[in-house]
């Protein structure tokens, strides 16, 4: 065992894909030389060479496009998107072909590649920086997203996703890199893609978060605490397919819930969770399923972000409206 | 009785209850998967105000 | 092509039956492409996407490249894919917007066809990149059109292929048009093949209409390519006689005349001459591949009309290695509405 | 007044916008000589100029780009991106200019654009011709997106995007173009952004739907008749901003809900709406709000896109679905 | 640059007093960028892109520039932007994360700074394309470094700029990185300039830190668009001193005899000795500029620092025309939780 904070926990995952499997390569923009502008990728050039860790040129459409034939031939490619906010000129990839290439040669070729890229704001950094782009790659089938809230889940996850023969987007949240270490495997294990952890039980509320919403939303439930809910907070960990049973488990549990995400609240990931617990648990609601996400306007400058974003104290307001309706 | 574990209700039967001031915990279900039905609440209704005739007798 | 500048060894190589062969193949996808052109208008085939005037361009590429090698193509590729190894059938089947259309044979390495312009080129590059990191000496050839070279794709794809030296062929047939936008609307350059040193890569403009010239520059690309010396742009300048796709109606942006120009330099009539001049051909020759040629196609639009009505099921096969919970409950429920009544 | 199909209302939108405004642009692939892969543009060249009515190089980045450049330097550019599916490679630009110039420059730059897509599968086209992508633009803040099913509505809906100062997506029901012909009037005449029409009264169900799932829809409603349903059908029109005053109030009526939409049901449209639902109406509903979208597999070549799309025996499932529950 | 190679006028332009005030720009802007480096340390900025080495080719560009000419910057155009007409202040507020800092003046052409790598380019072609269309004779400057050269958006853009011959001129800084990328791993060419033939375009590369090559080249691109004569490409050799933005190590990627090297051709200092061969320079002018500088920089971070905390409202202000229903009633929320205690 090893104390990693996120960083070093994906930095770890990388290194013992690299090791255990000669298909791996891990490509992107500075990932090399430089460690990745996070460090992310830090030592793995050195130890694996220029062969297998890949200094890219600047062209998203480029690296995600090549990783599909990389990919379709045979190799597992890991390309890093600098920014989730720079996977834009990279849809038309993701969307026509990384996501499709199975379904249209119905299994004859295969796409398991791992795109991996840092997202949300909050860490006063330029525009399309803190993008918080999920919901596209949510509702375009064929993909699997994932998005751990800590270093354990990121190593297992990240591990997981470059064994998973589907494609993965893997996001990872930016805010957090190093914001506390905890006790991460050594060598290689999995985290179940699909599987959402409960990490505070309650009675009273069932709260869903991933990523970078994890701590607001723990910090806002022991908020509540002090106004006597008890709320249970799950991290859903893997946003595509979601863990469907746990959502709605809990919901039954509860018969209150609410949704907290950093992406615009209109036709975010919000609305499909909100969704299947009308589909599957509207009985049990005693209150509309709420969601906090980001006020729907363009992502501003960081002088704004905060306010932007769902804080404990907003997320608080969301608990509040549900449990007194 | 209060129900054990969760009541099920449609929202719309849940603001029957409410309209109705009644509670809906209360109230046994016999909808489908045990929920409770607006006829489950007006049935309810009826049997709450039959006890009040008898009290006040 | 001054039969003088041929070295020995490639004059050696184009045998009186190679010669032939490539000759066959263009008089079978010529007809291809008209029997499928009657199938569409007598709706028995979708929309389908004409190549008559670019068998040269095609067969001079399929020829000169070896069995291992990959094709990434686009929707107009039908012919190279025939005479890289892919059935007649499938190709009618991809027109008809049937799943199997998408599938090679085993050990046939074409990926499946992309419809967005010039995505298909960054996969190119990917795949040529395996090939190298395996020490393979598979060339990958990333095939478009005149259009296709105003899309970022395509500049992302060279930049990559040129900086690391990746054995792929860019192999682009241009026909003069995007649809309908000729080539004077699509870039100021002249060339394409111009376009290559922007990337640090060697261009070759060949006439796509002169299937030798087309075989030698594929042939000497590929193996430039596989001796490591990296990417090759080659522009095969030819012409699409046909609409841009049956949807399309050709006579609403260029001449008659213009098509006739083109067709007084056939590339199959030219392919004959050569034939003629080394005494290959005959009357029973032309007319036997004719021959050959109808009865594999009929062969093939017999398969494709025989196939069975698609199973909806293959909507779900392979949306994901293991179909996840929520797409077997939409499976199910597709079942029950849809197969009620014994198939759609 | 004339009569005229899907296609010939949006052309003489064009025409009339040509004609009234100087600044208005057609650009696209194949829009000028050809009039568009779809005749939408037919005779607009021939009449306007090449100056006008411009074939671009085949680039939708480029063209959206371009637009973008042209709208704040003084012009109204209305792109044609020739099928939904070619939006991806623009993604780019939509997300982070097309809807951020306004709010990045605090109002001081704008960008007026329309960008027109033909979207939806049902004519056989090849992959990536019938994508429906709209749930994308809808969530991305500062674009406003529509979705016409009628002669009518295009014209008005057309020429009231054109005048809107802000960035427009224009979905035209593909499928639909040469269906049937209406009555539309001449010369100018919009028909507001961000109002719903309800096309067929109900006091049972509230079904919502857009574009190409109208028809389908109203064939649903009258065998929902049959079964003594009555189904409230309601065209959307504006995707975004939604018309949730008219949702609800036709939730609050009925008690029950559907919505339809082409796109894959996970994380699309649907999935607002019912969220919208329950968060302004939860206590009228009787039943869960149901989707009926396309499966949530890659869209698949032609011959499965009839069963892959909502038709009108999925439809009246989910009525019944709703209805009986 | 040879003296007899200047044209007679070009030399009257170049007056003692334009070279001077040329020589206070670069001045100034290097003052500019070692104090926002260092406002940044003291964590009194936020991230900062600094550009210094950079200094002639931004100065030399913006002062052939027309007041009514357009700049579609990136993030390191901060030296060319204040030449033409951004306040100092409002650079600072951008990197503050402030809103005001997108908002040029009225009359300042200068669009927002575009984060995306090369999506500003198109944006630039369409600007010009305006530009044209309505018969003006204002430029467009789109600006991008070396490693925006690979992304697709340029070649879009250049390919779109050369079909329409539009008035634009695409102006590279290439300081031999993207980051820690090297040119050679960016691209298999060795010039940047040379891709322009490939839109048919012309493409000059020049002394990026001779700040009178520079400006002679955008005075001859502007004066070529001007006349209608189209779109050039314009490579300007530079370096860029320290690391990518102040959240980067340029130690970690190159060395620093390669920082010295550049240093030793420092562009303010070969500007020094062109207005000393010129006898204009004297030491008491060095002092005057500096001081003048540091004036102007520390009233532009007075202003900065003095900003009123920003107004949320600024998140719901602009996001449309008219501020949807839905949009009111989040920003009625945002108000009630953010503001009850009178301020964020
Ligand atoms: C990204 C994208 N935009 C638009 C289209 C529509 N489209 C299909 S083919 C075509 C023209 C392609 O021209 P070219 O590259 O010259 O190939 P050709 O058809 O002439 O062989 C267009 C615009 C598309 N398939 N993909
Ligand atoms: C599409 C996109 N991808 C990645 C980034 C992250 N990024 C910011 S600057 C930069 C390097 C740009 O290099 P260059 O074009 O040479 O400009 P320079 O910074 O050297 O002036 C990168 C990769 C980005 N801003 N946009
Ligand atoms: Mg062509
Ligand atoms: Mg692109
Ligand atoms: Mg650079």
């Amino acid at each position: 065992m090893a104390k990693f904070n996120l960083i070093q926990a994906i930095q770890d995952a990388l290194r013992v894909a690299l090791q255990v499997d000669e298909r791996v390569l891990v490509l992107g923009e500075d990932v090399g030389v430089n460690g990745g502008v996070f460090r992310a990728t830090e030592g793995l050039q050195a130890e694996f060479g220029s062969l297998r860790v890949i200094d890219t040129p600047l062209a998203e459409a480029g690296i995600v496009g090549a990783s599909v034939g990389l990919a379709v031939n045979g190799m597992r490619p890991v390309p890093e998107v600098q920014f989730a906010g720079f996977l834009y000129p990279a849809v038309e990839q993701i969307v026509c072909h990384v996501s499709r290439v199975r379904t249209r040669s119905q299994g004859r070729f295969s796409c398991p590649l791992v795109i991996r890229a840092p997202y949300g704001a909050g860490i006063r950094a330029p525009e399309l920086h803190g993008d918080s782009p999920e919901a596209f790659f949510v509702h375009q089938p064929g993909l699997k997203v994932v998005c751990p809230s800590t270093p354990y889940d990121a190593k297992g996850l990240l591990l997981a996703a470059i064994a998973d023969p589907d494609p993965v987007l893997f996001f990872e949240p930016m805010r957090i890199y190093r914001a506390f270490k905890e006790e991460v495997p050594e060598g290689h294990y999995t985290v179940p893609i699909g599987r959402a952890n409960i990490v505070r039980t309650g009675k009273d509320l069932s709260l869903f978060a991933w990523g970078t919403m994890l701590r607001v939303s723990l910090e806002a439930a022991e908020l509540a605490k002090q106004r006597g809910w008890e709320v249970e907070v799950v991290d859903l960990r893997t946003l595509s397919p979601l863990d469907r049973e746990t959502i709605l488990a809990s919901v039954q549990k509860t018969g209150r819930a609410l949704v907290v995400h950093e992406a615009p609240k209109t036709a975010g990931l919000g609305a499909e969770i909100v969704s299947l617990i009308n589909e599957g648990a509207l009985l049990s609601l005693e209150a509309p399923v709420l969601r906090v996400g980001s006020y729907d306007v363009p992502q501003p400058l960081f002088s704004l972000e905060d306010i932007c974003a769902p804080d404990a104290r907003r997320i608080l307001h969301g608990i509040e409206r549900v449990m007194t309706y | 009785i209060l129900t054990a574990g969760r009541v099920l209700a449609t929202p719309a039967v849940r603001q029957l209850a409410r309209d109705l001031m009644i509670d809906i915990r209360l109230v046994s279900g016999s909808g489908a998967a045990g929920r409770v039905t607006k006829e489950d609440l007006l049935a309810h209704q009826r049997a709450q105000q039959e006890q009040r005739l008898s009290d006040a007798e | 092509m001054n039969r003088t500048e041929w070295s020995r060894a490639e004059r050696m190589a184009l045998t009186p039956e190679r010669l032939t062969e490539m000759y066959s193949w263009m008089i079978t996808i010529r007809h291809f492409d008209r029997r499928a052109v009657q199938l569409q208008r007598s709706g028995r085939l979708g929309t389908y996407a004409p190549l008559e005037g670019q068998e040269a361009a095609q067969v001079g590429c399929g020829v000169a490249l070896e069995k291992g090698d990959w094709l990434f193509p686009t929707y107009r590729e039908h012919g190279v894919s025939m005479v890289h190894g892919l059935p007649l059938a499938t190709i009618l089947l991809y027109w008809n917007g049937r799943p199997e259309g998408c599938i090679p044979p085993p050990n046939v390495n074409i990926f499946p066809i992309a419809v967005p312009i010039a995505t298909q080129l960054p996969h190119a590059v990917g795949a040529a990149w395996a090939s190298k990191l395996r020490g393979e000496d598979a060339v990958t050839v990333g095939f478009l059109g005149d259009g296709a070279t105003s899309e970022g794709d395509f500049h992302e794809a060279m930049n990559f292929a040129g900086v690391f030296k990746l054995p792929v062929i860019f192999f682009c047939q241009n026909n003069g048009y995007a649809i309908s936008v000729p080539l004077h609307k699509q870039t100021a350059t002249e060339t394409l093949a111009e376009k290559a040193t922007a990337y640090g890569m060697e261009g070759v403009r060949v006439d796509g209409n002169d299937l030798l010239a087309v075989y030698r520059a594929v042939k000497a690309a590929a193996d430039k390519a596989r001796s490591g010396k990296g990417p090759t742009l080659i522009e095969a300048v030819t012409y699409r006689y046909g609409s841009h796709t049956t949807a399309d109606d050709h006579t609403r942006y260029r001449t008659e005349e213009e098509v006739e120009a083109w067709r007084a330099k056939d590339p199959i009539e030219r392919l004959k001459q050569t034939l003629q001049e080394h005494g290959i051909w005959t009357e029973e020759l032309e007319a036997e591949l004719w021959k050959k040629a109808d009865e594999q196609v009929q062969t093939a639009i017999d398969e494709m009309l025989a196939a069975p009505p698609v199973d909806p099921d293959r909507l779900f096969d392979h949306a994901y290695a293991t179909l996840p919970a929520h797409l077997q409950a939409q499976r199910a429920e597709m079942r029950a509405l849809y197969r009620s009544e014994g198939g759609v």
